[in-house]
């Protein structure tokens, strides 16, 4: 790949992560409601699939939908006014943060974990009927890949041919569950075994999701139908803001304290057998040590990780996104501030 | 032009597809269900699914965000089950998060109701429980020009419309699903339900109004679909007991014709409901709660299915509301 | 002992779980959701699911038929849309299809409602919804006593119920979903509802039976969850203005507890119906019509949201019944 | 196979046919109401896979339950008088053919279409910690294969490990729709990708059936997690009694005029190009044509498939079955046949 396509890239990441953390720092300061799910770390995978995308495709979102809709191009300011419930905002402030409506650009999003293959498969339609050329595609976590629609999903595309992309951001997490605990089989297989072609790619580097997206989706808009993509990436903040893991992991003593006693309460009262309390208190425990330890000894930011390919144009790409960012959302806030 | 009910949709989607490239159909073996619309349209407008209504059903949701306007078919209400996220979460509230900017104008078109003995999981009606969805419209013709009508307005309506049609007015249905081409078997099939005049050159119904099938002035009959004809049937045997009864069709449920219904509860001061759905927290509910609201004094009786639709024939004529049953609690509210 | 809302329920089910091995829990997350029952219990009984609602509230329909007792979690009730079917044509219909010889003794746990900012896809109720499907019960707490008594009733019920826990009642959710940690955002959180005395020792609260919580004359407000302290509130005020208004917490939706409800319209002869649920075929209209139904005249009122829940706090607030809300309505009620 | 395994399993098979064609027998006489499913044509898949079964294991069982139910045991006159509605029917005449449920058996059936995958999921939790060593089966077609439930199904039960067997008899069709025309992929390979092992099998031979569903079933029962069977058959009396397609293949002149006319109309009105109008028609020909192939080129019928291996045994074993069915189906109708 050439430098100036991966500074491209680069740059879209930087806006989306500058976004994102602007939005954690709204949520912390109490104006932003509800859970807000960031997509931080997803930065590679989204930018490298974004990046080929034009006028009249669509893209159907899952509940960190933010990035994608700043990598393709939305209204910031209008994006941050929606997320602080504003009646200015992109959806008047009716859909908040997990749903993110822009008509423009043919995307939405749902918190209804799958839906947006479903949501996928219909604006590949329309492609097909309305648009020929154009594609759609659609974005979800490894854990929607066991949530039946989603697998329908994965059928349909490929029974009716569509230009469609499947692109599966594997965390490896559904919210506190490590997903191959409930998974079975690897997941490019089983996008295979519905008949499409697969890939699976590093998620943390743009470029080697660009080169897949860049096979899948011209394939989709030659008329080949649909594919998957399966990109490893990590969320640099847990599930959501506050995730109770995090929490844990942040402040181990005073959580424990909270924890700790109804617990082991629990383990002696009478119960199962010694063996299987064990088994449970396993369970919980290993589940904090594996996020521990996935947090200590990994560097999955795929800011650093495809920004070291550029070297110092990295830092002065991600500068400028940032002080774009800020100022869109500057003027969201703008003579609001007191709200 | 006569038309069975059936033949009567078909002109409806026929003449708006002709009319709008957007309009397409798909759904199970709508290759055969539709073979017509099929031989016309081409496979690019009539398509089949696979068995994953939750795909096809969201997928509609899609196409129609994305400018189509698709027909789905769920073959029978009763699958709705599987996959009622597309409606309750998505097609239905498109339009409200959006802030209005996003609209969904689809059309979901399933086969409903009983009286052929199949029992409970194929038989129910569930329009109470659709119409409980805030952002849906559910509408459920009596007659072929009301089957013509509601479905030309329901697939010019820029809001997701749940067209359902009764099976036992719908002649292709009881032939699949009742009677499998045997003529040892009967239904009560209501006449003027099954075929009837369908006014040329064809014209929408407007969706949430509801029409006076009878007029009288001592109890208004409210109801819709099959049930409809029963409560004529009803009303005709109260006529010859001197007792005057007004027979509403409300054929859409949801939105309701409030008017209508307030306006027969002041003339009448007296309203039975005849419902097909179960009659608990649906349709019956609602008309009690908006007359209640009104302040107009009436009295109120009800009569519906309480459980799950029994297999047997005989059990399943116990369960839903029939002529005699209409008539027995009409002539009980008057009573009372 | 005093317990918070959460406690109450953990305490029911862990109790229940000492006593029957056949109770299990399962759902998604539940490893930590659960921690305390899965320590206590072991992963045997505790069991993490994928986000497969569909197969797994299916599972616990085919496992209470094969002997077990499953507490299975659907995290919030919103997303029942996905898997409908399992209640509406599978555990429902058991009873009924297999002429009462088989029967399904299991508890769908779920947590419902709004009020922190979640917007319309995460902060329904649906009760409504499933009220109207006949064979499955719906119980809906309103503090730590009758959640605790609920969860117990709910468990030993051997037929299917849907356990509903209101957000705004338990902490750990409020604290997920809502403030996640965060000490700068704030909550309209009913202290008598989030904790509680719970009698000791442990017992069950029977299954569709309501309870008057503050008794009048003017005026009953039948209501239930977050709502009923919204209506103690509102019946303070009213109190302030000369008028007795009466407070009934339903706590079970299906079955209703129709002869509380009538003697609650006989007594004040005016009925207003507060819900959080969506206002139209739900709740309201079912006490509409068993009051309408039985006669005694009685004017009647409700609010609830029209609509899909909006997103910013403000616009919620207007949506969902609040304590003004409920005074202005009851005012208004009395003046009519 | 040793012979008397064979002439066991030839001999269930005779019983479920023999129930069918008495069940088919009413219904034409318009006493059964309703749509009904026939499992004609599935006999060998059925007692291949039953035939392992044992007190305690449970059946999921699809639109077409008859079949597993007589040869798992049940009783022919309380099944017979269900079908008729009556009070005395195993379910008091209250479920009906779609809805049969025999608890003794542990076994229930669903006319929703892949249902029987979570059931049978929930059927082999409880197998597993109430009774070791049992399994659950269920049954359901290849049309159920793209059903959420059923993909989801198959997913948790390898993640619970848990003693079950999906038994999927693939006749090609969904109703008719050809499987194939709307599904992905090759279905053994897409069990695979689930994570279980899968057999495909020839499903008109009882013995190899058998063999299969042996090693499926044994290692259920040791612990070692679901699989998957695929039993290619054929429906001898299509989707359900009075199936349209085969009304048309019966008397093509009285169905055609009927069709043919609102057909030539269609074509000949405004709509689609001609060549998609082409495509329409054919797509309509091609189904009834393939049907009509079908029917003419292939001799699918397991009862002689798998009976061709036992000679003249088979017929003698046919006539027991049948005398014995036909007893107890006149049992449940006598003295009520004017009814
Ligand atoms: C149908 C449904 N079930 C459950 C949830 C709750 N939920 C929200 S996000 C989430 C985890 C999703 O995991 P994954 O798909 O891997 O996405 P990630 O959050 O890891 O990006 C769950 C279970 C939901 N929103 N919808
Ligand atoms: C959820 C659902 N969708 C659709 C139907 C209607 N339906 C009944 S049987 C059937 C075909 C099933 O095909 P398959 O699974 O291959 O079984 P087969 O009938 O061929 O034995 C369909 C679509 C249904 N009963 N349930
Ligand atoms: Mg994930
Ligand atoms: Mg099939």
């Amino acid at each position: 790949m050439d430098e100036i396509k991966l500074e491209k890239l680069y740059s879209q990441m930087a806006r989306m992560r500058s976004f994102e953390l602007a939005a954690s720092d709204l949520w912390q300061r109490g104006m932003i409601s509800g859970e807000l799910h960031l997509g931080t770390g997803e930065e590679a995978v989204v930018a490298g699939v974004v990046a080929h995308l034009v006028e009249g495709d669509a893209m159907a979102l899952d509940h960190r939908s933010t990035p994608p809709l700043v990598a393709r191009g939305a209204d910031i300011k209008l994006l941050a006014s929606e997320l602080l419930g504003w009646q200015d905002g992109i959806c008047r402030g009716r859909g908040g943060h997990m749903h993110l409506f822009v008509p423009d650009l043919l995307s939405a999003s749902s918190g209804i974990v799958g839906s947006s293959g479903p949501l996928g498969v219909g604006f590949a339609l329309a492609a097909s009927r309305l648009r020929p050329g154009k594609v759609a595609v659609c974005f979800f976590g490894e854990g929607a890949m066991n949530q039946g629609m989603m697998l329908e999903s994965l059928n349909l595309a490929v029974s009716w041919k569509l230009p469609l992309v499947f692109v599966c951001k594997d965390n490896g997490w559904a919210i506190t569950t490590r997903s191959k605990d409930v998974t079975s089989g690897r997941l490019e297989r089983r996008a295979r075994a519905f008949g499409m072609p697969s890939w699976r790619v590093n998620g943390l580097r743009a470029d080697k999701v660009w080169e897949a997206s860049r096979r899948a989706i011209s394939r989709a808009r030659a008329g080949g139908g649909p594919a998957f993509i399966l990109a490893r990436c990590t969320h640099l903040d847990g599930h959501f803001l506050g995730d109770p893991l995090l929490r844990v992991l942040e402040d181990p003593v005073g959580q424990m304290r909270e924890i700790g006693e109804p617990l082991i309460k629990s383990v002696a009262s009478e119960g199962a057998t010694w063996k299987e309390k064990v088994a449970g208190l396993g369970s919980i425990g290993k589940t904090i040590s594996v996020v521990a330890l996935e947090r200590r000894l990994r560097k999955l930011d795929p800011l650093e990780v495809t920004g070291k390919l550029l070297g110092d144009k990295a830092l002065e790409l991600r500068a400028e996104a940032e002080s774009e960012i800020e100022a869109e959302v500057a003027k969201a806030l703008k003579g609001r501030e007191g709200l | 032009m006569r038309m069975t009910f059936s033949q009567a949709i078909e002109e409806a989607i026929a003449y708006a597809m002709a009319q709008d490239e957007r309009v397409i159909v798909f759904g199970e073996d709508v290759h055969l269900l539709r073979m017509n619309l099929l031989a016309r349209f081409g496979p690019q407008r009539v398509m089949n699914t696979p068995i994953s209504e939750s795909a096809f059903l969201g997928a509609a949701v899609g196409a129609a965000m994305a400018g189509l306007r698709p027909i789905v078919e769920v073959m029978l209400v009763d699958f709705i089950g599987v996959c009622l996220d597309a409606l309750l979460n998505q097609a239905a509230k498109v339009e409200a998060f959006s802030g209005g900017r996003w609209r969904v104008p689809m059309v979901v078109r399933a086969s409903c109701g009983g009286g052929y003995g199949d029992a409970g999981q194929h038989e129910q009606c569930l329009w109470g429980l659709l119409a409980g969805i805030p952002g849906l419209a559910v509408v459920v013709p009596s007659n072929p020009a009301d089957a013509c009508g509601l479905m030309l307005a329901s697939i010019l309506n820029n809001s997701p419309v749940v067209f359902l049609e009764h099976k036992l007015l719908s002649d292709y249905w009881l032939l699949y699903l009742g009677s499998g081409g045997r003529k040892n078997v009967s239904f009560d099939v209501p006449s003027d339900g099954a075929e009837g005049e369908v006014p040329l050159p064809l014209s929408a119904v407007p969706i949430g109004s509801a029409k006076v099938r009878r007029a009288g002035k001592d109890i208004a009959i409210i109801t819709l679909g099959v049930s409809v004809h029963r409560a004529l049937e009803a009303a005709e045997k109260l006529w010859g007991r001197g007792i005057e009864a007004e027979v509403i069709d409300l054929r859409s449920v949801s939105p309701l014709d409030s008017e209508a219904i307030l306006s027969a509860a002041a003339k009448t001061r007296r309203v039975l409901v005849v419902d097909e759905d179960y009659l608990g927290f649906g349709l019956s509910g609602e008309v009690a709660a908006i007359i209640s609201s009104s302040g107009i004094q009436s009295s109120f009786a009800r009569i519906g299915p309480l459980q799950a639709i029994p297999y047997a024939r005989h059990l399943e004529d116990e369960v839903l509301p029939g002529a005699d049953d209409i008539f027995r609690a009409a002539f009980d509210l008057i009573q009372r």
